[in-house]
């Protein structure tokens, strides 16, 4: 059957001084169906390739067999020269006579005798190669960003730049994310709103981004290229084509002492809200849980109790009846943006491995705050208007301890890995505090200053050296009361001196974690995440915004603690790589993907359970009349990668890789 | 039950087959080979593209067609290129050791390995301890019965 | 540099110690001078630099102590002055350094001196004044050394701290070595060139210069060196008036021999030992002497 | 290294101009809040093994402004002034200095906690200079030896000294002494800044 072409090549002297080139040419040309064999100098080079394509022509070749270097340096160039040729690029193959063989042994017969070998391995698998074409898939080019916070914002923003069509999915009635919660911003401290707002109103009006605030991911099917989302819009009880954000609803509702989530607790809102003034959409939502009217309703009042907000909304917005409303998306890539959330030390834990510190008060302790109680603190827009005032009851602190490292770097309370970000905003904080508080005191303590980037240990310096922070290493082993001081015990590892302070205040670093709902948000994308709920990166180094799922990309600090140069980074990659992704109607990929023989297949899902990348699906075999016959697994071609582990696992042999079938393998190892 | 007799001639030279997956024992080999490492001219790369990929029927084959014996060698357990793949060949494996066993082949004639991208130099170990290792036990002789066993 | 040229004329500082303890280090400046064309000239009724008690207990008195120094050199129309011992080159460089670059220290001291500075004045170590002769040296090296091995010893002040210095490698200096090598000897390679001897804690706390000096001198003898080079009478009396001390405590019988730089360069002109003042050490030169045949000297041992 | 029993108490607000580092700061220009411990400094000192504060933590103690354990300290004495420590430094920081600036400040506020061989020989060699503008060392080591107590200690090196004429018996005083001692008199007047 095979009319099949070998090509040993000497590599100038790198396999000929080793490999007699001649002798196993001239024993692969006695191979059955190998009609022609040769060696020469420098078979990569033109008139080397020159070769491969008139003998495909002069000897009408079905198979060629190239015994050179390793086919990770020369198989595309092999392949490409085959095809100018008129022969199916996947019927060229290399056999690796130089780094497997005449780079790694000496005595000459011996490597001769092996290079032999090593071709005939080819030689008798290409017998059984098939003509493979490249597979095509369409591509829905518009992506959906998940997350609304800067990282969300970026991409969303990068990509909808670029020309292509982006749907922004934000739980919260506002997009912002933490980033509009900060005063100023390491390491350049400039103002966070002022570089924030500007960048949300342009997302607000921007003609290719389609915002969907108050909303949820519900479902995700199909695969790169092919995404079906469906989109839970949350019942806002406020009718988004009517409001025009006035406020009035917002000024005249009764119920003014909820606590406000935007201001960390430390601020009140009403049950109608807008959760910050620059909020983007500006439309505010009913807190149902919190609203007079439905308590009433809860309660079976018949009488409609309050209700002012409809009363006064002149624009007759409000609609206390909303329902959730679904709608569906197509889109061909998906941005995972949905940010982190704070640990806090208090007793109840939703997870078993964290448990909250009891000595230091699990949270009871009035004064001792976190770190984003303390941006609200000292934000200009925050509840005391940017004064550093006590919550407890509003004064000056003039002593504030700044505790490092809490929830972090803690293996019996907290999670192991280091936040990242803290060791800088904790340097922040002091300086904002130097900057307001003249004769108050910081006093720092540290495990270590992790402040890795560009112009961020000058950063912490200047807060030591111009802020005067005082910087104690060691972990503080408790905060009690103290009259209306808190007292903190510790120790400066440096001096081994054990340290005593009453404080007024203590702020808490906590660690960085993800948001809550990630995992279940990650189970619908088949994205996967560690123990922690930070979702994978496909490869740490080589692939960082990338997942394991082809399409779905990860960007800011659901990935692992970020802060937001890196955020904005991730999310410009992020855009780029999907941007690229729609640069053409359709992708190209190499066929070397599985393939289900349907008549064999007994739908046991072997296949199904060993894929890593969830790419067999059940396929339901009809007769004419669409009776159900048989349920069998199939291969989407859009989601294969190739690993072939499917196949070895396939208990009828039914699934079979191209380029590696069992036919081929054997026939190599027959070769022996 | 292993091997019963252990003809060793001095000049015995064993046969041996090295299943490897693509992107890093395959690339590991090419590193030995670009720092030109000497090593044991008697093991024959059989490229997979993953250690997922490897069917323990390849393995009894190989001992069917003459191999004395067998590489399987794959990613670190963490860094498969495909995340799990070598996760699934390493839980057959298991199974499979005891199966080799069973079928008469001594289950040191294989060695299962990690040798990623950049580990040229482990695979030359690997290379060269497999050799020596096999040589010691000498020509896989109960060819016969694996062949009985209904192979492929 | 000036290597080459004719007679140079500098200002010189003997300091305290080269006219007591470490006497034979000014016999042999002056034995060497001549043939090197070197001028020295003597600062009219100088006074100590205050040394380390000075600047441990008054940074005022630490600067002006050497200032009248300075003014004294500059009234002569000198502009360099050259401090022969490193610890007194580290305190004249120091004022001037201070003067520099202290506005206020250098009016206060003014207003003390009752004295106003002129112009600023170079202040010279032995490194660096040799180190610009190394040709002369070279040329006037007549007897062979015999690549005699040697351990260029600089201590901790001769080149440091270097914004004060503003020669040599605080790290890694070689300038001894280019001079010990002109003069016909072979430099070792060794660790401790560098380390402080102990210094002014000679009588204060000698148990702490025993223990400085067994490390240098261990790594000194084991680097196969036969003599220890210094360029300071400190240095020369914590090793060579501490050896036997420092050797007893090291259980280590080796002698070896301490000199100064000014004394291996007399010895390859072919000098007197006597007249480089070798018969004052307490380190038998003698052996050493032997094996470049450069004469005797009578030597007393140690009581 | 901890010998108090009480815990630091780091006083509320104490503004940084009245600490021991801001007097550092003033004397010596260098702002103690400037090191950040790596311990380099130490780590070539060649005293740090025979001292009970070592270089960096001389440092630590003042940026934790703890005056009278630093200042008690018999290390700030130890210093041999080599400035290994000051070459070395990454921060371009100068611990020589900062150590000489804190001796002198036991000097003029405690000077009882000046241990007493150190002290002794510093006073006996400035007297010398006091008295002759230069130093005599035959005179140095009998007024040392005199105000240390350690009369007997080295005696045995007097002979050998003297055979190798490297001892002057009688002082040589420089002609314009008056000058040295209106220096003494106006550097002692004088009060750091
Ligand atoms: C106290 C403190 C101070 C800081 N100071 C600085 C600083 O000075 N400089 C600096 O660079 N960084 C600072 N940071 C870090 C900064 O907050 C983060 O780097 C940045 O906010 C990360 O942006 P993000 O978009 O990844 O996440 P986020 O800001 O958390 O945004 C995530 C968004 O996704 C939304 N979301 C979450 N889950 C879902 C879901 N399932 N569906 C839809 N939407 C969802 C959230 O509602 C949110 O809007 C600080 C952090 C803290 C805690
Ligand atoms: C000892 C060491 C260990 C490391 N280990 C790790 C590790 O384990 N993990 C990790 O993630 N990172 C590690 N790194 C960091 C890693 O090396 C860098 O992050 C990475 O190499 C940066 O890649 P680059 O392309 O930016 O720069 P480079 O690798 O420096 O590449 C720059 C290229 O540009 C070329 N070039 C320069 N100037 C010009 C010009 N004018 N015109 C044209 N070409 C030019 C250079 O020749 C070079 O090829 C390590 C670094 C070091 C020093
Ligand atoms: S094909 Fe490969 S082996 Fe042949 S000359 Fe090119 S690089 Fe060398
Ligand atoms: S009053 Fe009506 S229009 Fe105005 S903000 Fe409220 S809901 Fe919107
Ligand atoms: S019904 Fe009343 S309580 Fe409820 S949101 Fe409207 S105004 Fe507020
Ligand atoms: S960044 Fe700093 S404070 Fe935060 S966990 Fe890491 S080391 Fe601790
Ligand atoms: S393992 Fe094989 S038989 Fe089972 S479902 Fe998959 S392809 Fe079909
Ligand atoms: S080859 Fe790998 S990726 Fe493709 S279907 Fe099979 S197991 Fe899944
Ligand atoms: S070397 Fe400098 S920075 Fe380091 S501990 Fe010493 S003084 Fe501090
Ligand atoms: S100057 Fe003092 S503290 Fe610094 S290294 Fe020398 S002896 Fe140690």
């Amino acid at each position: 059957m095979s009319r099949i072409g070998v090509f040993i090549c000497h590599c100038g002297e790198n396999i000929g001084r080793t490999v007699d080139c001649a002798q196993v040419a001239q024993a692969m040309g006695e191979l059955p169906g190998v009609v022609h064999s040769v060696d020469y100098k420098y078979m990569c080079s033109d008139p080397g390739q020159a070769l491969i394509k008139q003998a495909i022509k002069e000897h009408n070749l079905d198979g060629v067999v190239v015994g050179a270097c390793s086919p990770h340096m020369h198989e595309k160039t092999f392949r490409k020269a085959a095809a100018a040729a008129g022969l199916n690029p996947y019927l060229c193959e290399m056999a690796n006579i130089r780094e497997h063989c005449s780079w790694i042994h000496e005595d000459r017969a011996e490597a001769t005798e092996k290079a032999k070998g090593l071709v005939r391995f080819i030689v008798e698998k290409i017998k059984y190669n098939r003509p493979l074409s490249n597979i095509f898939i369409p591509v829905n080019r518009r992506a959906l960003v998940i997350g609304g916070g800067i990282a969300g914002i970026q991409a969303a923003l990068d990509i909808a730049d670029g020309g292509r069509e982006v749907i922004l999915v934000e739980k919260e009635s506002s997009i912002g994310g933490h980033m509009s919660q900060l005063s100023e911003t390491f390491p350049t401290l400039d103002c966070s709103q002022c570089i924030l707002t500007p960048r949300m109103v342009e997302v607000a009006q921007h003609p290719r981004i389609k915002l969907l605030a108050y909303s949820e991911v519900e479902s995700v099917d199909g695969y790169i290229g092919n995404f079906e989302v469906k989109i839970r819009q949350k019942a806002r009880s406020i009718d988004v084509s009517k409001c025009n954000g006035c406020g009035e609803c917002t000024k005249n509702c009764p119920n003014k002492k909820i606590p406000s989530e935007f201001e960390q607790g430390l601020g009140f809102r009403t049950a109608i809200y807008v959760p910050f003034p620059q909020a983007v959409p500006n439309i505010p939502v009913l807190d149902r849980d919190n609203c007079a009217l439905f308590k009433g309703r809860a309660k079976g009042v018949k009488k409609q109790v309050c209700g002012k907000c409809a009363t006064v909304c002149g624009r007759r917005a409000i609609d206390f009846d909303q329902q959730d409303s679904f709608i569906t998306e197509k889109v061909g890539a998906i941005i995972v943006a949905t940010g982190y959330q704070l640990y806090w030390i208090g007793k109840e834990q939703e997870s078993e491995i964290l448990h909250g510190y009891g000595e230091y008060g699990y949270g009871t302790i009035p004064d001792v705050i976190d770190g984003l109680q303390f941006e609200r603190l000292a934000s200009a827009s925050g509840p005391t208007g940017g004064k550093i005032l006590r919550p407890s009851d509003g004064k000056e602190p003039k002593k504030i301890v700044f505790l490092q490292c809490i929830g972090s770097r803690d293996r019996a309370k907290g999670m192991e890995y280091c936040s990242k970000i803290c060791c800088m905003y904790v340097a922040k904080h002091t300086m904002l505090y130097h900057h307001k508080v003249h004769d108050g005191k910081a006093i720092v303590f540290y495990m270590d200053i992790r402040a890795g980037g560009k112009g961020y240990d000058e950063f912490v310096r200047r807060a030591i050296e111009e802020s005067h922070a005082l910087y104690l290493r060691g972990r503080v082993s408790s905060l009690t009361r103290n009259g209306d001081t808190i007292r903190v015990q510790g120790v400066d590892t440096l001096s081994g001196e054990p340290v005593s302070i009453d404080a007024d205040m203590v702020v808490l670093a906590t660690a960085m974690r993800p948001q809550p709902g990630i995992t279940s948000l990650a189970q619908k994308l088949s994205v996967s995440y560690d123990l922690h709920g930070f979702l994978n990166e496909a490869h740490p180094k080589l692939r960082p915004v990338e997942t394991n799922t082809a399409g779905i990309f990860v960007a800011g600090a659901c990935q692992a603690p970020r802060d937001i140069p890196d955020s904005v980074a991730m999310a410009s990659a992020t855009a780029s790589k999907v941007l690229g992704l729609f640069s053409n109607e359709q992708l190209e990929r190499e066929p070397l993907i599985a393939r289900v023989d349907r008549q064999t297949c007994t739908g046991c899902f072997h296949c199904e359970r060993v894929c890593p990348y969830g790419a067999v699906e059940r396929f339901e075999v009809k007769d004419r009349k669409g009776n159900l016959i048989k349920v069998i697994a199939e291969v989407n071609q859009g989601v294969c990668q190739g690993c072939g582990t499917c196949q070895a696992t396939c208990p009828s042999k039914s699934i079979e890789l191209d380029g590696f079938t069992d036919e081929q393998i054997f026939a190599a190892v027959n070769a022996l | 039950m292993s091997v019963p007799a252990k003809e060793k001639a001095s000049s015995f030279e064993p046969n041996i087959v090295a299943f490897v997956c693509n992107w890093c024992t395959y690339t590991g080999a090419d590193l030995a080979g670009t720092s030109r490492l000497n090593m044991a001219p008697n093991v024959r790369i059989i490229r997979l593209p993953c250690t997922g990929r490897i069917d323990t029927l390849f393995i009894l084959k190989a001992f069917e067609r003459g191999a004395d014996g067998v590489i399987v060698s794959g990613c670190h357990p963490a860094d498969c290129h495909y995340t799990a793949g070598n996760y699934h060949a390493r839980r057959r494996f298991a199974v499979f050791r005891e199966l080799m066993e069973f079928m008469g082949v001594d289950p040191q004639r294989i060695t299962f390995s990690w040798v990623s991208a950049s580990e040229g130099g482990k695979w030359a170990e690997v290379v060269n301890s497999t050799t020596e290792k096999v040589r010691e036990l000498g020509p896989f002789v109960s060819y016969p019965r694996v062949a009985h066993a209904q192979v492929k | 540099m000036r290597n080459g040229e004719a007679a140079m004329k500098v200002g010189y500082f003997p300091g305290c110690s080269l006219h007591a303890t470490a006497r034979e280090y000014e016999e042999s400046l002056k034995a060497i001078a001549p043939a090197l064309d070197l001028q020295l000239e003597e600062i009219r009724d100088w006074a100590c630099c205050g040394a380390t008690s000075a600047h441990s207990t008054n940074h005022l008195l630490s600067v002006a102590l050497p200032a009248r120094t300075l003014v004294l050199a500059a009234r002569q129309n000198l502009d360099r002055v050259f401090a022969p011992c490193a610890a007194c080159y580290n305190r004249l460089a120091s004022a001037q350094h201070a003067i520099e670059h202290d506005k206020k220290v250098a009016s206060q001291v003014e207003s003390i001196l009752g004295a106003s500075f002129g112009h600023p004045i170079g202040v010279l170590s032995i490194a660096q004044l040799l180190s610009e002769m190394t040709d002369r040296i070279r040329s006037k090296a007549i007897v062979p050394l015999k690549e005699l091995k040697v351990a260029c010893y600089y201590g901790c002040l001769l080149v440091r701290p270097p914004e004060i210095c503003r020669f040599d490698d605080p790290e890694a200096p070689t300038s001894l070595e280019s001079i010990v090598t002109a003069a016909g000897a072979v430099p070792v390679k060794w660790d401790k060139a560098l380390e402080c001897c102990g210094g002014g804690f000679s009588l204060s706390r000698t148990a702490s210069v025993v223990r400085l000096g067994r490390s240098i001198l261990r790594s000194a003898k084991d680097s196969g060196a036969q003599a220890l080079i210094v360029a300071c009478p400190m240095c020369h009396s914590n090793l060579d008036f501490r050896q036997r001390a420092i050797n007893r405590s090291a259980g280590d019988d080796r002698p070896m021999p301490v000199l100064f730089i000014s004394q291996l360069v007399g010895l390859s002109m072919g000098l007197d030992p006597v007249r480089l003042g070798l018969n004052r050490h307490f380190v038998n030169p003698q052996p050493f002497l032997s094996t470049i045949s450069a004469g005797r000297v009578e030597h007393r041992e140690q009581a | 290294m901890s010998t108090s029993s009480q815990p630091l108490a780091l006083s509320a607000g104490t503004p940084h101009n009245r600490s021991l580092s801001a007097q550092i700061l003033d004397v010596t220009g260098l702002d103690p809040a400037r090191c950040y411990q790596c311990g380099k400094c130490s780590a070539g000192c060649p005293m740090a093994s025979e001292m009970d504060l070592k270089t960096h933590e001389i440092i630590r103690l003042l940026q934790l402004d703890m005056r009278e354990r630093l200042l008690a300290s018999e290390s700030i004495w130890m210093c041999l002034t080599c400035e290994t420590c000051t070459t070395r430094c990454p921060n371009v920081f100068d611990p020589a200095a900062v150590i000489d600036a804190l001796r002198e400040i036991v000097l003029r506020e405690n000077p009882g906690l000046v241990p007493r061989r150190i002290s002794a020989f510093h006073s006996a060699f400035l007297d010398q200079i006091r008295a002759n503008g230069r130093v005599f060392e035959f005179g140095l080591v009998a007024s040392y030896k005199l105000r240390s107590g350690a009369l007997f200690a080295d005696v045995d090196s007097v002979p050998g000294m003297l055979a190798r004429g490297k001892l002057a018996l009688a002082p040589r005083r420089i002609e314009a002494i008056q000058d040295i001692r209106r220096i003494f008199e106006q550097c002692a007047m004088e009060r750091p800044r």
